[in-house]
């Protein structure tokens, strides 16, 4: 394996630097029909579950099929991608927010070609490479984080609770018989990099145990102020210990009452990892939306505290996530929106119809603002 | 034959949902074999190591990375985030494997030659996996070692004419909906906007002189598709001021169900059978602010009480359409729970017009007041968000130079702690107690 | 002649809401006149005093009441707030002027003998000036001075078998709507209930042995009449747990805007006309859980969805009756915005039976848990929603032996900062670093 | 003026007391009607602004004639309502629980001369003694408080502001032409004694300046860490402070830019006073509630920030009341709060139809809490 130079001199690494040029001009990636229509789209109609037309002013349409895919993904499959892309769009492909492709063609006919071709494509495994889908009142891809592939303070795995919900979750990615769209996302730590905090259900990676203290090492490892003030309880303390072999070292104590496993910590301190076993697991969130539409935005709740790793199927964690599906599909109303489907039926129902335990775990005692969650009100459900 | 055994993880080759073992064990083949003879820059088992680290942590319900190192290219703040494993003995592969985030172009459309040209760089100099995308929306490149970091970089910038990413305390990648491009909602340009914006701040997407991150999302629309809302320090959403647009004949096209007028524009087509649709209940009934009538046939919108929630046209695309005088909302101060609890954005600015001519001026003078303020009083590792509700909605409005309105909160303040300052208060805060005492004695 | 001009408050005799002003003239030429030769025991000018300090407030606009001193009777800690005025020497009728707080009767019904010994009684040894009532419902005696207080209690309790109410850090004066008294929608008896507690807790509410001070108040439903889900520390709200009773003869007379039927029981016969009573719009419509259906001419109610809101039956009391499984709904911890802002009461126990011939006894041992950890760790000025707030909702329902159930939250928690206790996490915290070091290297 | 005792000892305080008998058992108290048919009551019609009857199972009715007052009151008023009560209703006679005086009598005959004789009671300056009103969706009386009558740290007047007040609204005193009840409350202070902070209006004495030092005398009269930790925003510190005389006190200084004028230091310490001709006025707040009827029992919000005191009628004050009722009158629904109007609305346009002016100080800054009150969504009227 020889080192093969690009012609950068780290001794003048000044020398033919470029820098600061930003990205690609999106114009230069514009597939013609969408540079030609820009800004001059007259409306657009879902076909099929995962099948878009975008009719133009001009009368221009085009045609979208977007198919699902793990956003983990080696050049292997963007090079099948592009295969795919040139064969049938004139070389052009996009990616959407939630890691979706979508393939586009300018004129109807090439659209069942297209389509064949990419449902026809599997793994070796048995699983889809592009399932077309994700449109409309169902269920689309799963927006996610690193996990264990390549983060260090995740409570779980991204990629795999990722597959393993999908995989329960695939006939309304491939279906819109929803009340409406229902948003699933995935964060493996409370960073929350995939921004769960405003989804329909949200599963988050969780911690459970204070963190450990590698005294030894801390002091050299970490500054002991950054770690103190990490803490959004303030549960760290500078500390002298005395070590096994006698020796007194700086480094800090944790008053594990007040600890809510944030990790935090350990983001400014590898001498705290918090990774455990048996401590670490899933909470589930529910009721989150992003849109404006009807109802404002909102935040996602904890409706289930705690879910062990199972790995590597997390059965528990998707069997809830089924009942929830199931029981909103079966009692919301056309439009709505899951967290507006159970402030309708009221979260004491959600519960009851979603078959999930209420625990104290789940009456917010964070900060004062908690207790504008606490029933100020003498209307509720039995 | 696979370097590791993985009887965890192909589990997961099953079910139909694309499976990322598969990919992965694909690649490790293909790599293994290197048909088209590469000069692999990475250890040649750098997807079986992955795949063989990933096993473990399958295993103990753990993850086996350790802190990244702080490692990067000259100059640059970010872009690189650094990564080693716990057991580099054991996989040698992945003993350093950092990535490098690409920003990405504006709403994620890629000619091929580029991808293609971009697959061969990672090849031959990481380790061929990636993320397609990061959350934040840069193009993910998943592992290399620190070596090759410049001369991906060099490659990157030379021959491809495309730069790094954000990471650390600077602006992160700023990242759009497709907008206009292909979105008849759109209110205003989001790929040209993200794009200027992008290189206006380089210098403060590659050299930190923030106290944290700072993150733009630009939505075309209310419906918010790349979540600004929910995730960005400042969140761009197209609006408009004027009327919604009827077309009368298209509406009763919906009310009769004609066929080619269905309902959310076909957006429930699915297994499920909702019956014909019923414009009174699915869409009067619905606005949230009941600001709508059909009476004769006609359909009349009080725009006046409209807030452009997006709800009706979403679900008769062909009969509503959004006004022409668009332009968008700033809100500000999203973020993730860490530490004060998450944030949604705030609205700042209700309407501002989007005006590529003067360099969209009216833009870039508030996002440069809220950093300057921001630079100036926010602590280290402190969000806008934070620093809004430390120092108050008031003091963004000042430094911003924007006035209070009604718009700005979702109801008034339900306690009445209200601070004054002096020069509003006649007589100012220094009295004299005697001569109070004159009046009231002790 | 008035001893002190008072052209600012003469002001408000005028207009025709009652004018205190004018009943104080009136109780002022009365008190100088003693046409019944009364030996006062306060200054024969209290009231012109009173007007006239009254008068300089408003030319200053400030009050000149300096802070009371610790007056009282022997032995309770409250029943007494001292008051000097701060220009005794202008003002000498008023240089002391002590309200007592005498304990209301349930429902506050009076009979004309009680009320008039009492204005004896007050004339005698007061200012002859109340309050019908003051905010926590007792019967204030406003303005006396020291002296007189132990003869006025002994008066009190000699002759009118009346004792005081409370103030300072002790039980308040319970306080309730009028209940099954005079209500058809009282889902127990508040009056009996109020008086049951109030000599039950006799020692609480004299002697202080609380952080600060606490409020009972009780309303026969959720129509709060005595506002006790505002305004006090536990709030005792009727409530049912079986159907609404439905009348359908009755149902259909509102329908057919039958006059003896008038929609809200005439609430709405005011000069302004609503036009026809509208089942579907005002009932069905308005129901806030959408849980009624009226069909064939007959009401349907879907009890288990009905969150008991009473809008139904306030429209149409003829034809529906609250359940007759009732009982209480006990929120706790409101209070007034100092210091950490307002707080409403929040459900703690959503059912409880109201049984009298057990003493009350599911509700006296919540009252009990409560007050016993309130008095164990409150600290000195801290109200029960504080001390909540502090120690988390968790807390009270552990001292209260109560279950956590979706009830008690309006939703759950937003953020995941959910606190474990060592017990319930399987391992606990103790771990040893050094063995996970063997599969985690530095 | 000579003491008469009652046979009280000073000396010996437990000879012959008294104590913990409570109040007066209530059953003396319900008129016959009452006693007779209490728990079973079938229902009720309001006749006419004032005016009820309650319709007993038995077929007994009782009859009730709600009348207003000012709650400060005379015992010479007080006699002449025992007067009324002996005349027309045996004897008995009750409080509401927002201090109006109800007549009840148990047969329908009776009524009109009761209204008559009610009626046509006045005060010397013209004003009713004995206004018949304040029932269903009209304005009853005000809760208020004690103001400039009784209390050391008002920055308003109570009894003023109030006949102030009720004399503009007197019509829909008399009236029931709202879409729902309007309640109005008073407190002067920010102790809120009238706990207004749930009142569909509610008028606020208000302070502006932070508190005076009587440092000289500050040691003397209070204990200064009782003072320092009133304060809810850590405002006041211990000080020793030089007076002009050159001595050196134990005092406390406060920092004026933290200070909120809560009065609570004052509370805890009167050499440390607020009150200030111009600094002192009225803060209106609006939309709270306090039923669970169909809404949620809810807060007031601040509507307007300040408004000087305007002795004796504040025209200003009285004002604003008044456009916020006629406003509300016009635009709101049948049985539609208030609040849950402005909530329908928007806050925006409350402001707008109203004719008051959105100032800074209106926008939430008090704890962490103050963000959920800002307008997190894109949803919004120009
Ligand atoms: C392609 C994409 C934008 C992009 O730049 O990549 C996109 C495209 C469209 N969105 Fe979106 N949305 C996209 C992410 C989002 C997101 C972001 C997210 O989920 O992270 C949201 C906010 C989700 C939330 O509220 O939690 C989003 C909320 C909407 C809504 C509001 C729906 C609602 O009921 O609240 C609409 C309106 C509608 O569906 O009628 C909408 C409508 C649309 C339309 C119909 C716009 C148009 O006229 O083309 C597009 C096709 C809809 C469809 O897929 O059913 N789009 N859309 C994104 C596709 C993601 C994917 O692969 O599945
Ligand atoms: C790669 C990515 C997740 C992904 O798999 O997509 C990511 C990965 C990390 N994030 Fe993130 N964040 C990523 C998007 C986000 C987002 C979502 C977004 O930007 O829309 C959020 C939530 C939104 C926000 O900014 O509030 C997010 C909130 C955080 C936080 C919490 C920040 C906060 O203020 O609360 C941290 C902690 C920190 O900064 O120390 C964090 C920290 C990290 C670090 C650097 C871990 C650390 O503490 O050192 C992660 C490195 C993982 C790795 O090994 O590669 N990451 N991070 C995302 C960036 C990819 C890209 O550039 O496209
Ligand atoms: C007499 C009194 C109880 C007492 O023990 O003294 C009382 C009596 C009745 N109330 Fe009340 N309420 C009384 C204070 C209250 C209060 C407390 C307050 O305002 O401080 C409230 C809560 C106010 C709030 O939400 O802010 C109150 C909220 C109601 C409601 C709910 C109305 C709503 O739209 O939210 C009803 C139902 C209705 O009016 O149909 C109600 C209904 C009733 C009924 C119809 C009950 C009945 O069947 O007899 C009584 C006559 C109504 C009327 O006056 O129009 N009563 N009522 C109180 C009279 C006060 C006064 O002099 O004006
Ligand atoms: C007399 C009365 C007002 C009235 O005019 O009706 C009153 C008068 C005072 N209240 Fe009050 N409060 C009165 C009902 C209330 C209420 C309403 C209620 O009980 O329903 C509240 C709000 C509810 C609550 O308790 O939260 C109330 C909340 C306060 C507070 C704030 C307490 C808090 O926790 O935030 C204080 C301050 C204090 O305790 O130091 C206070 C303090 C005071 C003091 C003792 C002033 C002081 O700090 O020393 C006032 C004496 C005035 C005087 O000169 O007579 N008063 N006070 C009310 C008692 C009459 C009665 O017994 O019937
Ligand atoms: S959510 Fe946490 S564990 Fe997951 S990638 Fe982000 S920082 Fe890492
Ligand atoms: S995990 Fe979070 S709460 Fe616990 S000690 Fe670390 S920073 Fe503090
Ligand atoms: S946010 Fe609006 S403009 Fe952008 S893609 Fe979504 S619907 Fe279209
Ligand atoms: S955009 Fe929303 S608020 Fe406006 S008319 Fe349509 S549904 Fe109503
Ligand atoms: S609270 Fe209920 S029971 Fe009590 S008076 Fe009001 S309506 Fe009647
Ligand atoms: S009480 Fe309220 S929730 Fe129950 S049926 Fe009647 S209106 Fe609906
Ligand atoms: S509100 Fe304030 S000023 Fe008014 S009586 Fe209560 S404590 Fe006194
Ligand atoms: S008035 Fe309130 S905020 Fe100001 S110093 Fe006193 S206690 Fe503190």
């Amino acid at each position: 394996m020889a080192f093969i130079s690009t012609g950068y001199n780290p001794e003048k690494p000044m020398e033919n630097r470029i820098t600061d040029i930003g990205p690609r001009d999106y114009n230069e990636f514009y597939p013609p029909v969408i540079a030609k229509n820009k800004g001059k789209w007259s409306h657009h109609e879902i076909l099929a579950p995962g099948v878009l037309v975008h009719v133009a002013d001009s009368g221009d349409e085009v045609y979208t099929v977007r198919v699902g895919g793990a956003r983990l993904m080696s050049t292997s499959l963007i090079n099948e991608i592009c295969d795919i892309a040139d064969k049938h769009c004139d070389g052009y492909v996009r990616f959407t927010t939630r890691n979706n492709v979508e393939f586009m063609v300018d004129a109807k006919d090439k659209l069942e070609p297209l389509k064949n071709d990419l449902a026809s494509r599997k793994f070796a495994g048995g699983s889809f490479k592009f399932p077309i889908g994700g449109t409309g009142a169902g269920i689309t891809n799963i927006i996610h984080t690193q996990g264990w592939i390549h983060c260090h303070t995740p409570a779980t795995d991204a990629s795999g609770t990722v597959k393993a919900a999908m995989d329960v979750l695939f006939s309304d990615f491939q279906d819109m018989r929803l009340p409406a769209q229902l948003r699933v996302s995935m964060a493996c730590c409370l960073n929350m990099c995939g921004a769960v905090h405003c989804s329909d259900i949200a599963i988050l990676g969780y911690h459970r145990k204070p963190p450990m203290l590698d005294h030894e090492y801390l002091d050299k490892v970490c500054e002991i102020p950054l770690a103190v003030s990490a803490c959004p309880t303030a549960a760290i303390k500078p500390a002298k210990i005395k070590l096994d072999n006698g020796k007194e070292v700086k480094s800090v104590d944790v008053k594990n009452e007040r600890c809510m496993y944030c990790g935090n910590c350990y983001t400014m301190c590898p001498s705290m990892p918090l990774a455990d076993t048996e401590g670490d697991g899933i909470v589930l969130m529910a009721g989150g939306k992003v849109s404006n539409r009807i109802s404002d935005p909102k935040f996602s709740k904890v409706v289930v505290a705690f879910l062990p790793n199972e790995m590597p199927r997390w059965p528990s964690m998707t069997d809830a996530i089924q009942r929830m599906v199931e029981a909103y599909a079966k009692g919301a109303n056309k439009y709505e929106r899951l967290g507006d489907w159970a402030e309708r039926i009221g979260w004491e129902k959600f519960f009851e119809v979603c078959e999930l335990d209420f625990t104290h775990h789940l009456i917010d005692d964070f900060r004062q603002q908690a207790y504008m969650s606490w029933r100020q009100s003498a209307q509720f459900k039995f | 034959m696979a370097k590791h055994e993985t009887p965890l993880l192909d589990q997961l080759e099953t079910g139909p949902w694309p499976s990322f073992v598969s990919d992965l064990k694909f690649q490790a083949e293909k790599r293994a074999k290197n048909e088209e003879g590469i000069e692999f820059q990475m250890p040649v088992d750098v997807v079986e190591d992955l795949l063989g680290i990933l096993e473990l942590s399958f295993k103990h319900g753990r993850t086996h990375w350790k802190h990244g190192g702080i490692v990067g290219v000259f100059g640059y703040g970010g872009g690189v985030i650094g990564r080693y494993c716990d057991q580099p003995k054991n996989f040698p592969g992945v003993e350093a494997f950092h990535t490098m985030r690409v920003n990405q172009p504006a709403g994620k459309y890629y000619k091929t030659d580029y991808l293609k040209t971009l697959c061969d760089l990672w090849d031959f100099r990481g380790s061929g996996i990636t993320n397609m995308h990061g959350s934040t929306g840069d193009i993910i490149l998943l592992g290399t070692t620190t070596k090759q970091l410049e001369e991906i970089f060099w490659t990157l910038t030379h021959d491809m004419n495309q730069d790094l990413g954000g990471s650390g305390s600077n602006l992160r990648t700023p990242s759009d909906c497709l907008g206009q491009s292909r979105c008849e909602y759109a209110c205003y340009d989001t790929n040209a906007l993200v794009y200027f914006l992008t290189n206006e701040y380089q210098d403060e997407l590659h050299r930190p002189a923030f106290p944290y991150k700072f993150k733009f999302k630009l939505d075309g629309c209310p419906n918010c598709c790349v979540a600004s809302i929910a995730r960005s320090d400042m969140s761009f959403i197209g609006t408009w001021k004027d009327d919604i647009r009827i077309d009368q004949d298209a509406v009763n096209k919906y009310v009769e169900n004609d066929p080619a007028y269905p309902a959310n524009a076909g957006a429930y087509k699915g297994s499920k059978d909702w019956g014909p649709f019923d414009l009174e209940k699915e869409v009067l009934g619905l606005c949230p602010t009941k600001c709508m009538k059909f009476e004769n046939k006609k359909m009349f919108i009080d725009n006046a009480n409209c807030t452009r929630c997006m709800h009706c046209i979403n679900v008769m695309p062909r009969a509503l359409k959004i006004g022409k005088e668009t332009g968008l909302s700033i809100l500000v101060g999203a973020k993730a729970p860490i530490l004060d609890g998450a944030q949604m954005g705030s609205l700042l600015v209700p309407f501002l017009p989007v005006n590529p001519d003067n360099d969209y001026e009216e833009i870039t003078e508030v996002i440069e007041n809220i950093w300057d303020w921001w630079m100036e009083e926010g602590k280290n590792r402190e969000r806008l968000g934070e620093l809004i509700m430390r120092q108050g909605f008031q003091k963004l409005l000042e430094v911003t130079g924007i006035d209070p309105m009604p718009q700005h909160v979702s109801y008034p303040r339900t306690n009445p702690y209200i601070f004054w300052k002096e020069d509003e208060v006649p007589g100012g805060w220094e009295r004299d107690v005697d001569e109070y005492r004159k009046h009231h004695q002790r």
